[in-house]
């Protein structure tokens, strides 16, 4: 797989059809890869494709289309992002060449907790879940335990902006209901909810990660970060972290993908997806349509039904 | 910091009574940036107002909060006021302490404290208000019609005889329309001819009208007093100018057509006129059945037979720009195909027909020079079954609309086929008679009762071929029976609808659709004739169905506006418009996708060179309301509302918040 | 100094007694991270050593929002009204030896301009710190590059290092001398002190051996291509800056709420790009590659040249917290061979 | 503070505490519900003085996070309310104000506001009496709900 994806980036530059190739390479330790901007075909050997490989690069096209055709490495629900992107005119179509990649699933981090990490030496996909290579051997984790949340209830398949499908897409079903965490969630009630958000939130050190590593967080300008008083302080008071918060998951609705990276980017390990997820659900079941699916749709919220969006007063 | 002046109103007692206004403007006095307060008996009194103007002048204010009434009511008043002292007139913010206070609050407390938090609010606002200017937007006074139908030729002539230049664009080759189908009009049995051919002639020799026919709008850009519209003047094949319509080159032409203004009933040539009264009088060349164009320039007949040299195989399409500053939708209705209705073998048999059809048919100069036969035998029809709704008031098959005319016309067809065929009897099958014109129900019941015309309410299951006969089978819902009638003759009264390419002028004009792609008027009862967009109105049929008198009186009602609005030397933009900070816009377009009235434009910004940056969202202000439903879908707060800006709203909620 | 030995059951009874003087702080458990946190309940003294803190000791001195002074607004007057209400005494327990290294640098950030940071220096007199020695380093730690500070602690009352059941307590400061006195605290004798050797030797052992960094930083490269790379993955967040315990820039802002407000600073990050914007629309550091850039320079090469110090002490807390692992320790090792 | 300076609040010495009042604020566009509002005062009717009105040009104004500011700075009820589908001055403002405030509403209540503390209305310039009933409503509800506990802690 991973050589096809070498090949297939080799190619594309060889022939000039992109300017560069972004994908993964290894990172400085074996249990992480890091992003890769491949611009010359020898620059496509360090490509790789392994359980690691978390991150969502549809985050840097929007700024990499600027220098030329960009081709891209995503995962099926990476792919979502290239859709909302080409919705809301942040890349056209014919600037990105979408490389999907098939995948098992991705490292959930809480999997190798009981290793030392200084002694894992390579993680790959095997049989149904991974395998970590030690010092000391070789361990097997299960799918259950390997994978992120998202892809143990994954069913989604090739993305609407597939270019070059690498592989075939693995045989999957899910092994969760994508809504399980939010049934849990519910379980509390509406002020039990207002305390743990407080409780969270209050977490919060306006780092930005969540922001700045999600795809469709692409504003020149952050409504928080506009001078003077207008939406936000730019202090952590638990209140203005609120603020910021729900803002945020209000400008995402309809757009977020699911992708994760706010919360897996969170150093105060704050659960964002949780709140992500809990709006697109309301999203699909009011208005009927969800983020990512096709690049011709009209945004959510920048359009409506007449006669089917919920009403206040229905007849 | 800014100088804010409060000036509480008393309002005689109407205030005073529930809010206690001394204490009130005191505690006002103490609000952050405020430099005076005061109250007064009657603020929008003569006196009331110079107290205001002497206290900008002494207390150097640059920000009026007037704590009294409503602004739905003296916001005017008030900027005015303060406009008149130097001020600019947005310096101004109102608390509605009357209406939404001392009116509807009995306790003297709770209400004085209200006021003062609504006060307090005002304030916080007015020091985040900004001086607004309205912009001078230059005005082309020169109109385009589009439609030449009598509701478009209608208003050329009105906005023509006030002195304005008008450009009458006509799709087909002819202007006439719709009434130049017609035998008669109801209920005065009017000759349509006669009524609408003077209106015709007159239009095509107005000195300040031009008619484009066989033209069609290609791009709309621009907006009110300034709309830059492209139209396509199709190539005609014959040179208007040296043809003098003596009709020698459709003589000869070898190629016959059905005839679209008969309906298929007749037939036309390739070169042909659609009718003999048509204005222009000059032909036109079908080149898609023409010989010359099919056969590579082997025919030629006509050009070779026009005694002037007229016809010209070479000529192009010519694209015509040119600026208007308002546009007249007029283009009018299509009858709809009632071949849906299976059951009552339309297209199936020859005696089935149309309203239009039959209305053909006794034209005198229709495909029979106005004798009515039927298609099949050329023989004079006896037993003729008129069917209403067909396809109006039924989901099922058509539009769930009421075509509205269609009553009308079959009680004039059901009345004219006894003039035409004096032992002839009409049935007319309804669903309930919709006649509520003037004049329309006497007309009716004339049909009825002095022709002999049988109405019988009820909807005709089946027609099917008898021989000879048309057997019509029914019900008469008022007898509570089955009937049947064999007829020679079924004719169709089908709906109205929306032209097929309505839609895509809408989209043109930025207009909206109905759903049936009507068009969508301002409001339904107190803009009709408008539409949401500035500088665009509405005429005739196209909003939705109508009879010749609606169609003419709309017109006349939209001329009306175009003349109102050319009266003007300029047009004065609306201070409080979005505008957008092209350093943050990021082009999603999400304002664009939301804007009422498509007056969010992208436009590429550029380095000193020329050379493109980057793209961002900009504001037509000549087409914003003002209405900021942009602003809330932002999420950069990229584009704002003047006068309703984020931190002016946000300052509101503020000051309540903390208000002490 | 005096070193003693405390037995580990002990501790929550020695912390409950200095309660009674000030506020202990040490780091807990908070859902997945480990924050350092006020201890109220000395019984279930749940206190995580293991784990590092997601933060340093940045927030104890300098807050992520600490107001400067608040005023009040009355029609057109303005009224100062602030009154800073003196903090109680507190002792941090727990503080890795890495993190108390890092307060070597932001005493001497702080000390190095006119007036001095009042708000912090009060702060750091009030404040007195018992050090425990790491026994699981990170995986991205690398402290032992940049100094010794984890076999010999600097800026800290009192170093713990954790002999089996009990800790070895070495005073380092009179007031560590003084907390040493506590009940608790028993003779040591040389076979604890051997066992705290050899502890401290272990953990070493499996850290990285030292690099002379102040003096290869001399030699970056200004234009080094790899800027260029970084800052094309870089996605421009604070979380490195923000956990980073040296870092220690702020943003002054104004909050105003009706007639009152503050004026405040909060953590602010040469990693955002409105950091270096200037007020007339100039940025000195107009993309990511001169951010990226900046903050290596600072701490491997401006550092040691204005304050003699390294701005880094190998906590390694940006490398776990980069989204996009950018590993400073990497960085650093390429500039240094590509010089 | 002087005398005149707490006009808005009862001097704490007379005798029983005031009851509690919510703090409410309502976003009102300016074609329907605000002129529904002052129909109501030019009719005399009389509702609980709770709510403060911020005008804006249309529904489709109220940015869900003039809502969110609100809940942020401890209001303990949040109202907006414009024109009748159909009946929108700006023709389709309110059209994208009910998908954003309907979906706003279900979010706060995953996120632990109460749904009686945010109330989504059509209310025309011709209700009057419709204006006053939903305030009453809406204040006896955010009432019922109680204080509101902030969002902080």
């Amino acid at each position: 797989m991973e050589n096809e994806l070498r090949q297939k980036a080799k190619e594309l530059l060889e022939s000039g059809q992109v300017k560069q190739v972004i994908g993964y390479e290894d990172g400085s330790t074996a249990f992480k890869s890091t992003p890769c901007f491949a611009s010359s075909p020898e620059d496509a050997d360090r490509l790789v494709w392994n359980p690691t490989c978390v991150n969502n690069l549809a985050v840097y096209l929007p700024s990499a289309v600027k220098q030329g055709k960009v081709a891209v490495a995503v995962k099926p629900c990476d792919g979502r992002s290239v859709v909302e992107l080409i919705k809301e005119h942040q890349i056209n179509r014919d600037d990105v060449v979408t490389m999907v990649v098939p995948c098992p699933g991705v490292l959930n981090p809480d999997a190798l907790a009981d290793i030392d990490p200084k002694t894992i030496k390579n993680i790959e996909w095997k049989g149904d879940g991974i395998s970590v290579t030690t010092d000391s051997g070789e361990i097997s984790i299960p799918r259950e335990k390997a994978f992120l949340d998202k892809c143990l209830s994954c069913t989604l398949t090739d993305p609407a902006v597939t270019n070059i499908k690498l592989g075939d897409s693995p045989e999957r079903s899910p092994l969760k209901d994508k809504d399980a965490a939010i049934a849990e969630y519910e379980k509390m009630s509406v002020d039990e909810r207002r305390v743990f958000w407080a409780k969270e939130f209050t977490k919060c050190i306006r780092c930005y990660a969540c922001r700045q590593a999600c795809p469709a967080c692409y504003c020149k300008e952050c409504f928080v970060d506009k001078n003077g008083q207008v939406w936000a302080l730019k202090s952590t008071d638990p209140e203005a972290n609120w603020f910021f918060h729900m803002t945020r998951a209000m400008h995402l609705a309809g757009r977020c993908i699911g992708c994760g990276e706010c919360e897996r980017s969170c150093p105060m390990g704050i659960p964002l997806t949780l709140i992500g997820r809990t709006l697109e659900k309301d999203v699909e079941e009011m208005f009927g349509s969800g983020a990512g699916q096709d690049p011709d749709a009209l945004p959510i919220l920048g359009s409506f039904d007449l006669t089917k969006d919920p009403d206040p007063c229905p007849e | 910091m800014a100088r804010v002046g409060v000036f509480v109103c008393w309002c005689g007692s109407n205030i005073a009574k529930t809010v206690d206004v001394v204490k009130v403007a005191e505690a006002a006095g103490k609000l952050p940036s405020v430099a005076y307060s005061t109250d007064y008996k009657y603020m929008c009194s003569e006196p009331g107002q110079n107290l205001i103007k002497q206290a900008i002048e002494e207390h150097k204010l640059d920000r009026i909060v007037v704590a009294s009434c409503s602004p739905r009511l003296h916001e005017p008043t008030f900027r005015r006021c303060i406009s008149e002292a130097g001020l600019n007139p947005f310096m101004l913010e109102m608390a509605n302490i009357r209406e939404h206070c001392s009116w509807v609050h009995d306790d003297k407390e709770v209400a004085s404290e209200k006021a003062l938090d609504l006060i307090a609010m005002s304030v916080a606002k007015a020091v985040k208000n900004e001086a607004l200017f309205s912009q001078e937007i230059p005005l082309t006074k020169k109109a385009l019609v589009i439609g030449g139908g009598v509701a478009g030729i209608q208003v050329a002539l009105d906005i023509a005889d006030a002195g304005y230049k008008v450009t009458l664009v006509e799709k087909t080759p002819s202007i006439g329309g719709r009434m130049a189908q017609y035998d008669k009009t109801f209920p005065t049995l009017d000759c349509a001819a006669c009524i609408l051919t003077p209106k015709m002639v007159d239009a095509a020799s107005h000195p300040n009208i031009e008619i484009m026919t066989y033209a069609e709008v290609e791009k709309v850009s621009g907006f009110v007093g300034n709309f830059e519209v492209t139209i396509r003047k199709k190539a005609r094949s014959v040179d208007m100018k040296k043809c003098t319509g003596c009709g020698v080159c459709y003589e000869k032409c070898p190629k016959k057509l059905p005839s679209e203004f008969d309906c298929g009933l007749g037939q036309r040539k390739a070169i042909y006129v659609p009718f003999p009264q048509a204005v222009p009088n000059v032909p036109v060349i079908d080149r898609e059945n023409c010989r010359y164009f099919a056969d590579g320039g082997k025919c030629g007949v006509c050009a070779k037979i026009c005694p002037s040299q007229a016809v010209d195989y070479t000529l192009e399409d010519e694209m015509i720009t040119d600026k208007y500053g308002a546009i007249v939708a007029a283009t009018g209705f299509q009858p709809w195909d009632p071949t849906p209705y299976t059951n009552l073998g339309y297209g199936r048999y020859p005696d089935v027909i149309t309203s239009l059809q039959f209305e053909r048919l006794f034209n005198a100069s229709g495909p029979t020079e106005g004798k009515l036969v039927r298609p099949s035998d050329h023989k004079p029809p006896k037993n003729v079954v008129f069917i209403s709704c067909i396809g109006s008031r039924d989901d099922e098959h058509g539009y769930p609309y009421c075509s509205k005319v269609c009553c009308m016309y079959n009680a004039k067809h059901a009345l004219l086929l006894k003039e035409k065929v004096h032992d002839a009897q009409a049935y007319v099958f309804y669903m309930d008679i919709r006649a509520n014109g003037k004049g329309y129900e006497e007309f009716v019941r004339r049909t009825i009762e002095k022709y002999g015309a049988i109405y019988l309410r009820g909807r005709v299951s089946r027609v099917f071929q008898d021989g000879e006969k048309l057997i019509v089978r029914g019900v008469d819902t008022l007898a509570g029976k089955p009937v049947e009638i064999e007829a020679d003759m079924v004719v169709l009264a089908a709906a109205m609808e929306a032209q097929p390419d309505a839609k895509d002028l809408a989209r043109m004009l930025g207009i909206s659709t109905d759903e049936y792609n009507w068009f969508s008027e301002a409001h339904p009862k107190l803009k009709p004739v408008e539409v949401l967009t500035a500088g665009i109105y509405l005429a005739g049929a196209c909003q939705y169905p109508k009879d010749i008198p609606d169609a003419v009186a709309q017109a006349s009602g939209a001329a009306a506006k175009v003349v109102g609005l050319f009266a003007k030397e300029s047009l004065q933009s609306e201070p409080t418009v979005a505008e957008v900070n092209e350093d943050t816009c990021v082009d999603c377009q999400l304002c664009k996708e939301v804007c009422p009235y498509t007056a969010i434009d992208t436009k590429t910004l550029t380095d000193r060179a020329g050379n493109p940056i980057r793209t961002v969202s900009c504001v037509n202000e000549g087409l914003c309301h003002g209405c900021g439903t942009c602003v809330a879908a932002c999420r950069s707060s990229s584009i704002q509302l003047r006068g309703f800006k984020d931190n002016q709203i946000l300052s509101e909620i503020d000051a309540l918040a903390f208000a002490e | 100094m005096e070193a003693k030995v405390i037995a580990k059951s002990d501790i929550g009874a020695w912390m409950k007694g200095l309660a009674d003087k000030c506020d202990v702080i040490a780091p807990v458990k908070d859902g997945d991270v480990s924050a350092f946190k006020k201890i109220e309940d000395f019984g279930t003294l749940s206190i995580d050593l293991p784990t590092p803190t997601v933060k340093g000791l940045r927030e104890q001195f300098t807050p992520e929002t600490e107001t400067l002074f608040e005023y009040k607004l009355t029609g057109q007057q303005a009224e100062l009204t602030s009154d800073t209400a003196a903090q109680k005494d507190r002792l941090i327990f727990g503080v890795r030896a890495c993190d108390a290294a890092a307060l070597k640098y932001t005493d001497a950030v702080n000390a190095n301009c006119e007036p001095k940071d009042a708000l912090y220096f009060a702060k750091r007199k009030q404040t007195t710190l018992v050090g425990v020695c790491c026994t699981t380093p990170a995986w991205s730690c690398f402290c032992t590059e940049i100094g010794d500070f984890l076999a010999n602690p600097i800026m800290m009352d009192l170093y713990l290092t954790d002999i089996g059941d009990k800790y070895y307590a070495e005073a380092l400061t009179p007031k560590g001398e003084t907390l040493i006195g506590a009940s608790q605290f028993q003779a040591a004798t040389d076979a604890d002190k051997q066992a705290a050797e050899s502890a401290k030797q272990k953990v070493i052992a499996a850290l990285p051996s030292p690099i002379d960094h102040a003096e290869k930083g001399k030699d970056f490269d200004w234009d080094d291509p790899m800027f260029t790379k970084l800052a094309e993955k870089c996605l421009a967040c604070g979380a490195c800056t923000f956990l980073c315990p040296t870092c220690h820039c702020f943003d002054i802002q104004e909050c105003a709420q009706g007639s009152k407000g503050s004026r405040y600073r909060c953590w602010d990050t040469c990693q955002f790009e409105k950091f270096t914007l200037m007020g007339h629309g100039h940025n000195p550091r107009p993309s990511k590659n001169e951010r990226t850039r900046q903050r290596v320079f600072h701490k491997f090469k401006y550092s040691p040249e204005r304050y003699g110090i390294l701005g880094c002490v190998g906590c390694g807390r940006c490398i776990t917290a980069c989204p996009v692992n950018i590993d400073i320790q990497r960085v650093v090792h390429k500039l240094e061979a590509d010089k | 503070m002087s005398e005149e300076q707490v006009i808005t609040k009862e001097p704490e010495t007379a005798g029983a505490p005031k009851e509690w009042e919510p703090k409410i604020i309502g976003f009102l566009c300016n074609w329907c519900t605000y002129a529904g509002a002052d129909l109501a005062g030019s009719s005399r009717l009389k509702y609980p003085a709770n709510m403060r009105v911020v005008r804006v040009p249309c529904s489709g104004r109220v940015d869900p996070q003039f809502v969110l500011k609100a809940f942020e700075r401890g209001f303990d009820g949040v109202l907006v309310s414009g024109c009748h589908p159909g009946d929108c001055h700006y023709a389709k403002g309110n059209y994208y104000a009910r998908r954003r405030h309907m979906l706003l509403q279900k979010f706060l209540e995953h996120m632990g506001i109460e749904p009686e503390r945010f109330h989504f209305d059509w209310i025309s310039a011709a209700e009057g009496q419709k204006f006053a009933e939903v305030v009453e409503e809406f204040t006896g509800q955010v009432k019922k709900a109680g204080p509101f506990k902030g969002v902080g802690k």
